[in-house]
């Protein structure tokens, strides 16, 4: 009889404090930030998410997982395993392939000025106005091809970024010999 | 007044091979057939091409203008005829092409009209650092850094020291050297000049004790004002970091300059060019390089810029031999280059020919610490190299990778032959890449979320205005139902008065 | 008072829970990753063990014996466990600041650590007083974050080396912590218990 | 042919070292030891070191092999004859070969290969693989033979052969052959109430130390002198090692003299000196930042000595050496020395 009554003070006592603890802690949001800043902001959505943040909050509540960001590539796959104490998985090739960076490049003399491209443009990398000559700023492009579809007249095509004039290799060594 | 002299930690003691090459006057070259001028042979912007093909030359004239504060011109060597601008092979650690203007030399080397101006020592510093700017001067140690933007910096702030380099601790290059003896007198009223700019309170020259004919050469040049000092021969005591440490005891803060603490650092090549540019007004077309190591007659020569390195060579008498390395510049930190096409441009200072290269292959590294203890950046190598392979770039951070000076003292006494100074270039392109990509991602966020709050705003814009007008129609609504109820109450009333007349009349 | 060191040091060095495996070995391989993150686990322990080991005792010897209720044990640890859990992370703020800002986000993940059941249970083994309890929960904490943060920086070396594909991760980590363990050994006799 | 790649950049000089040099350095300093060792006790030390040779060469081509290594290139660097010498000088001379197979396959193949081969490793393999065999197989570790003139029974060589590869009953005297070490003597006299005084005219020793250990342990001085000398390694380790046990022990010592050993006995007997020059001073296990090494040599120094005076084992510095590999990593963390041009308290 004792035994029960201590096992329900217990339980009262423990029911208690639960219901009045803190909910989700601010160190969760400020998670949320810190994976959003690792993510290439390119708000393309092959992720499967609409931009980069909805899919660091799917990382952060684990409905999504690491290796989801073409854009990123390898290198943000390393840097969010590193963050969450993760795996570390190669790119999931259902959401596309990890290439050079690539630039909207508007073909001036098809272009027809109809201004769904600069709607559809999410970091307003392109500056024109209605029946008016349209360009892609390069510096801001990120390169994310949600401008191509919605031209009617499909003046817009993808090219391969050249740094500075020159194609930079990054692991070239001089001379690698057998 | 002797000056104390420190030593700088690590560094090391190898064999120098100048004796190959310092023993014989320069000769200065004949004209090549082809002059690649890359608009690329400094650090900072490339120079903008002014020039069209087919244009005719002169000697000295600029054929390419500076693109911004931290870039310089480019001249033409000889007097000729522009035949081309496009993509050559230049001295590139990737062995990649770029932009350069191609002149066909004509034979008669007419120069261009020059300004000489005489007083060097009281022009004004302004007018010296235009000149200097204008003239194309760059530190032709190696680093290859305009130096006006230097020279800009100790004018503005207080120099206790203007140092001019001239240890040349590289083995096989003696450029520097010779030009010492053949020219002490541009070095010493050079280092005057810069010194009246700098407005520098100490001015000191400093050599190796493996140079004393230069030493000789500078002394009878000096009275009391600059002094000359013979450092003990150590490598790399001519970077910069090292050298002050060696002369002042002072360290140049980690990631700072050597102006942060009044200290100002020419290298003697630069002082020598500086001088020419001011009193003969001729802007830096030739530069002394050496060619060494196995050729028949290694020697120094005075090389026109935009001269292809073959053609240096074929001065001294080279051959192609099987599993022969080109190297430009030393062998300690040359750049090994597949052929010979390329043009010598200004951070050119040596042409380094030689079978006895490093190719064996690399083992793991064994922790053994003695590239820590060879290290004039007093860095952990070893550290560095395991965060370069698991590109943990924030390590690499706190490591201080970036105060790496490339110099390959580690590469030279690691057991397991591992080429370090490979990983840590490759590792410092990487995090300046990850760096750029980085901040291209924040101003796009940024973008993006300006570009969402216009549309809220936008939208919510719109939502007002519907409810304004609704509620103007609203009110108008209001008032025209108000006037048709009072209309009705009225008929209504007047209605009711006749009703009850009836009423009664029934 | 020596009785209270040689405890401590028994229970940090020679039987340390996770290097003979007794309990507590689990949670520690999950927090590997990452030095904060297992500073920040060792920090709870260390505040979070004494107060269970010493809560496991007087709960025993008030409460239970007197009411020939020993059988209750476990149920009623369990709940004291969570009690002290939920308590801590309640009321950490009004003992210090900084402390309650690294630990709060690990109580949880302390709380249901096997290491912390264990605890209370090995104490009731080795029937010690109020003070030896204290004295083991101290040491265990200290054995624990012993052992955890020496494998986080392993871990750091251990993800860069030329692992054989087959033991890449978790296996090279479990290899690590034999030869640890095998280290311990050393210790063994070193104080009869 | 080697299959790794070879890469050409800036530092076109190299100095005249290689892994093999380092290695081969080592196993010249270690022969007059090994030399001494066979004169005082008998020939069982050198068949140990061939045995324990052969089996290292043998396992590490074949793990080579199955990692697809090219043998050619890491089979000659020499590690593994190191890690096989210093095995053998640590086990008995009259252990069994299946234990040191064992021994050898455990050190070569866990300690190291799977780790990633040389250079990767976090634990030294010859201690690894000591402290393995000497858990699994106590008994076998505890008979040594007696020092050259303390008995006349001595072990010829076809006896020690037969001792090695059929086990200890093949002889008939083999008691009287083996004896206990002097620690382990010294530690079953004290726990029996005896006095030091007593134990040290016991035949087993010497004049300072061990009647042959002794010797053998300037013999290690003298190879680690040459290791120094070839600048193969940092003078810091081998004096601040042997320096903490010193004063450890004279510690110890003063606090109760009849029951501890002088401290110039305890730094020439056991696997103090041998340890010093070429065990500590393994560059791969140990830490790699200067004032790191000190705090690891001086971390192995202490755990050795607690657990030679209270642990159940004899010789703590194997022990020692493993836990302090393990700190290693911790070690190298937080001991970063201050860079050029660093603030003093940057």
């Amino acid at each position: 009889m004792i035994g029960i009554l201590i096992i329900l003070i217990f339980a009262i006592a423990i029911a208690l404090l639960l219901n009045s603890s803190r909910s989700q802690t601010p160190e969760q949001d400020k998670l949320v930030d810190r994976v959003d800043a690792l993510l290439p902001q390119t708000q393309c959505g092959q992720c499967g998410y609409p931009g980069c943040k909805p899919y660091a909050d799917a990382i952060m509540h684990n409905q999504a997982d690491i290796n989801q960001c073409p854009p990123g590539g390898r290198n943000t796959i390393r840097k969010l395993a590193n963050l969450l104490g993760r795996e570390i998985k190669p790119l999931n090739p259902v959401h596309g392939k990890e290439g050079p960076k690539k630039i909207a490049y508007i073909d001036e003399d098809i272009c027809i000025g109809c201004v769904k491209c600069i709607k559809a443009c999410p970091v307003d990398a392109i500056a024109g106005a209605p029946k008016l000559m349209h360009t892609v700023i390069t510096e801001e492009c990120t390169g994310c091809e949600l401008c191509v579809a919605p031209c009617p007249v499909d003046c817009i095509s993808m090219l391969v970024y050249v740094q500075g004039g020159r194609r930079v290799k990054l692991e070239a060594p001089m001379r690698v010999t057998v | 007044m002797n000056r104390e002299l420190h030593s700088f930690p690590g560094g090391l003691q190898i064999p120098p091979h100048k004796e190959l090459s310092n023993s014989k006057t320069s000769l200065i070259t004949p004209l090549p057939e082809r002059i690649i001028l890359p608009l690329q042979q400094h650090i900072g912007s490339p120079a903008v091409p002014i020039v069209k093909t087919g244009e005719k030359v002169l000697k000295g004239q600029v054929i390419a203008r500076a693109s911004g504060y931290v870039s310089v011109p480019i001249h033409a060597s000889t007097s000729g005829r522009i035949i081309d601008i496009g993509n050559y092979t230049v001295p590139d650690s990737l062995g990649l092409k770029a932009p350069c203007i191609v002149i066909e030399p004509d034979g008669d080397d007419a120069w261009f009209e020059i300004k000489p101006t005489r007083d060097y020592l009281s022009i004004d510093p302004k007018a010296l650092q235009e000149v200097i700017r204008e003239a194309g001067i760059v530190g032709l140690g190696g680093a290859g850094f305009p130096a006006h933007v230097k020279l800009n910096e100790g004018m503005e702030n207080i120099v206790d020291t203007l140092i001019i380099n001239g240890v040349e601790c590289e083995p096989y290059i003696s450029c520097d050297d010779r030009l010492i003896r053949e020219k002490p007198g541009y070095i010493v009223n050079g280092a005057r000049m810069i010194r009246h700019a700098v407005q520098a309170k100490h001015c000191v020259i400093a050599l190796e004790e493996d140079m004393p004919e230069a030493y000789a050469a500078l002394k009878e040049l000096i009275d009391d004002d600059i002094e000359l000092v013979q450092l003990p021969v150590k490598y790399p005591q001519g970077g910069e970091r090292q050298l002050i440490k060696a002369l002042t005891g002072k360290e140049v803060p980690s990631g700072g300059l050597p102006i942060h603490i009044g200290i100002v650092m020419h290298n003697v090549g630069t002082a020598a060019a500086a001088y020419r540019a001011v009193t003969r007004g001729e802007p830096l077309i030739s530069r002394y390089i050496t060619v060494s190591g196995e050729v028949k007659d290694p020697r120094n020569l005075q090389v026109l810029l935009g001269t292809p390195v073959k053609h240096c060579a074929d001065q001294c008498g080279y051959e192609v031999k099987e599993g022969q390395a080109i190297i430009l510049g030393g062998p300690m930190m040359g750049m090994y280059v597949n052929n010979m096409l390329m043009p010598v441009i200004k951070t050119t200072n040596c042409v380094l020919v030689t079978s006895t290269f490093n190719q064996q292959p690399e083992m793991p590294c064994i922790r053994c610490g003695q590239c820590a203890e060879v290290c004039p950046a007093e860095l952990l190598p070893q550290q560095l190299y395991w965060y370069a392979r698991a590109k943990n770039h924030d390590r690499l951070r706190e490591y201080h990778l970036f105060d790496c000076i490339e110099c390959g003292c580690c590469s030279y006494v690691c057991p397991s032959n591992i080429q370090l100074v490979q990983y840590y270039r490759k590792a410092k392109r990487q995090i300046m890449q990850d760096e750029q990509t980085m901040s291209g991602a924040n101003r796009a966020r940024q973008h993006f979320i300006s570009r969402n709050d216009r549309l809220a705003r936008e939208a919510q814009e719109q939502n007002e205005e519907m409810l304004a007008e609704s509620e103007t129609d609203e009110t108008d609504k209001q008032s025209f139902i108000q006037a048709a109820v009072e209309r009705t109450r009225a008929k209504r009333a007047q209605m009711k008065k006749p009703e009850k007349q009836q009423d009664h009349d029934e | 008072m020596t009785e209270f060191i040689l405890i401590l040091f028994s229970a940090a060095l020679v039987n340390n829970i996770i290097v003979l495996g007794i309990v507590g070995a689990d949670p520690a391989l999950a927090f590997m990753r990452r030095m904060d993150v297992a500073t920040g686990l060792c920090l709870t322990m260390l505040v979070l063990l004494p107060l269970v080991a010493v809560a496991g005792y007087l709960i025993d010897t008030w409460l239970l014996l007197p009411l020939q209720l020993d059988y209750l044990q476990l149920l009623v640890f369990v709940s004291t466990i969570i009690l002290i859990t939920l308590l801590l992370k309640k009321y950490s703020r009004f003992l210090n600041q900084k402390l309650d800002a690294r630990i709060n986000v690990f109580l949880p993940f302390a709380g249901i650590n096997t290491a912390v059941l264990g605890i209370m249970l090995l104490n009731l083994e080795f029937s010690n007083t109020f003070l030896k309890s204290l004295a083991f929960g101290i040491g265990t904490a200290l054995g624990f974050s012993l052992v955890l943060l020496l494998m986080t920086a392993a871990v750091e070396r251990l993800e860069v080396a030329d692992v054989p594909s087959p033991f890449k991760g978790l296996p090279i980590i479990l290899i690590s912590l034999a030869l640890i363990s095998m280290a311990f050994m050393g210790f063994s006799g070193l104080i009869l218990h | 042919m080697t299959n790794e790649k070879i890469i050409i950049s800036s530092p076109h000089m190299h100095a005249a070292t290689s892994v093999n040099r380092v290695m081969t350095q080592v196993i010249y300093a270690l022969i007059p030891g090994i030399l001494l060792s066979v004169w005082f006790f008998g020939a069982g030390v050198l068949i140990q070191c061939l045995l324990a040779v052969l089996f290292a060469l043998g396992i590490e081509a074949l793990m080579l092999y199955l990692r697809k290594k090219s043998l050619g290139l890491y089979l000659y660097d020499g590690s593994a004859v190191v890690t096989a010498l210093l095995f053998a000088l640590c086990i008995s001379p009259y252990t069994p070969v299946w234990v040191n197979f064992i021994g050898i396959g455990f050190a070569i193949i866990i300690a190291k290969h799977l780790y990633g081969g040389i250079g990767n490793n976090m634990f030294n393999p010859a201690m690894a693989g000591y402290v393995f065999v000497l858990l699994c197989f106590p008994v076998y570790m505890s008979a040594w033979p007696m020092p050259l003139d303390t008995t006349d029974q001595h072990s010829t060589f076809l006896q020690t052969l037969s001792i090695i590869f059929t086990g200890p009953s093949s002889v008939d005297n083999f008691d009287g052959l083996s004896g206990a070490t002097i620690l382990a003597y010294t530690k079953s006299q004290i726990s029996g109430m005896a006095m030091v005084s007593e134990i040290r005219n016991s035949p087993l020793f010497g004049s300072f130390a061990g009647k042959g250990s002794e010797w053998i342990a300037i013999a290690w001085i003298a190879g680690g002198a040459w290791l120094l000398f070839q600048r193969i390694i940092k003078w810091q380790m081998p004096v601040f090692f042997i320096g903490t046990v010193f004063i450890i022990s004279l510690l110890f010592y003063w606090y109760d003299s009849d029951i501890f050993l002088s401290p110039v006995t305890v730094i020439f007997t056991g696997g103090i000196m041998l340890a010093a020059f070429f065990i500590i001073t393994d560059p791969v296990t140990a830490s790699t930042t200067p004032f790191g090494k000190i705090i690891y040599v001086v971390g192995i120094g202490l755990l050795a000595c607690i657990i030679r005076t209270w642990g159940a084992y004899p010789d703590g510095v194997a022990f020692a050496v493993l836990l302090m590999n393990a700190a290693v990593p911790l070690i190298d963390n937080y001991t970063r020395p201050r860079v050029f041009g660093e603030a003093k308290n940057g």
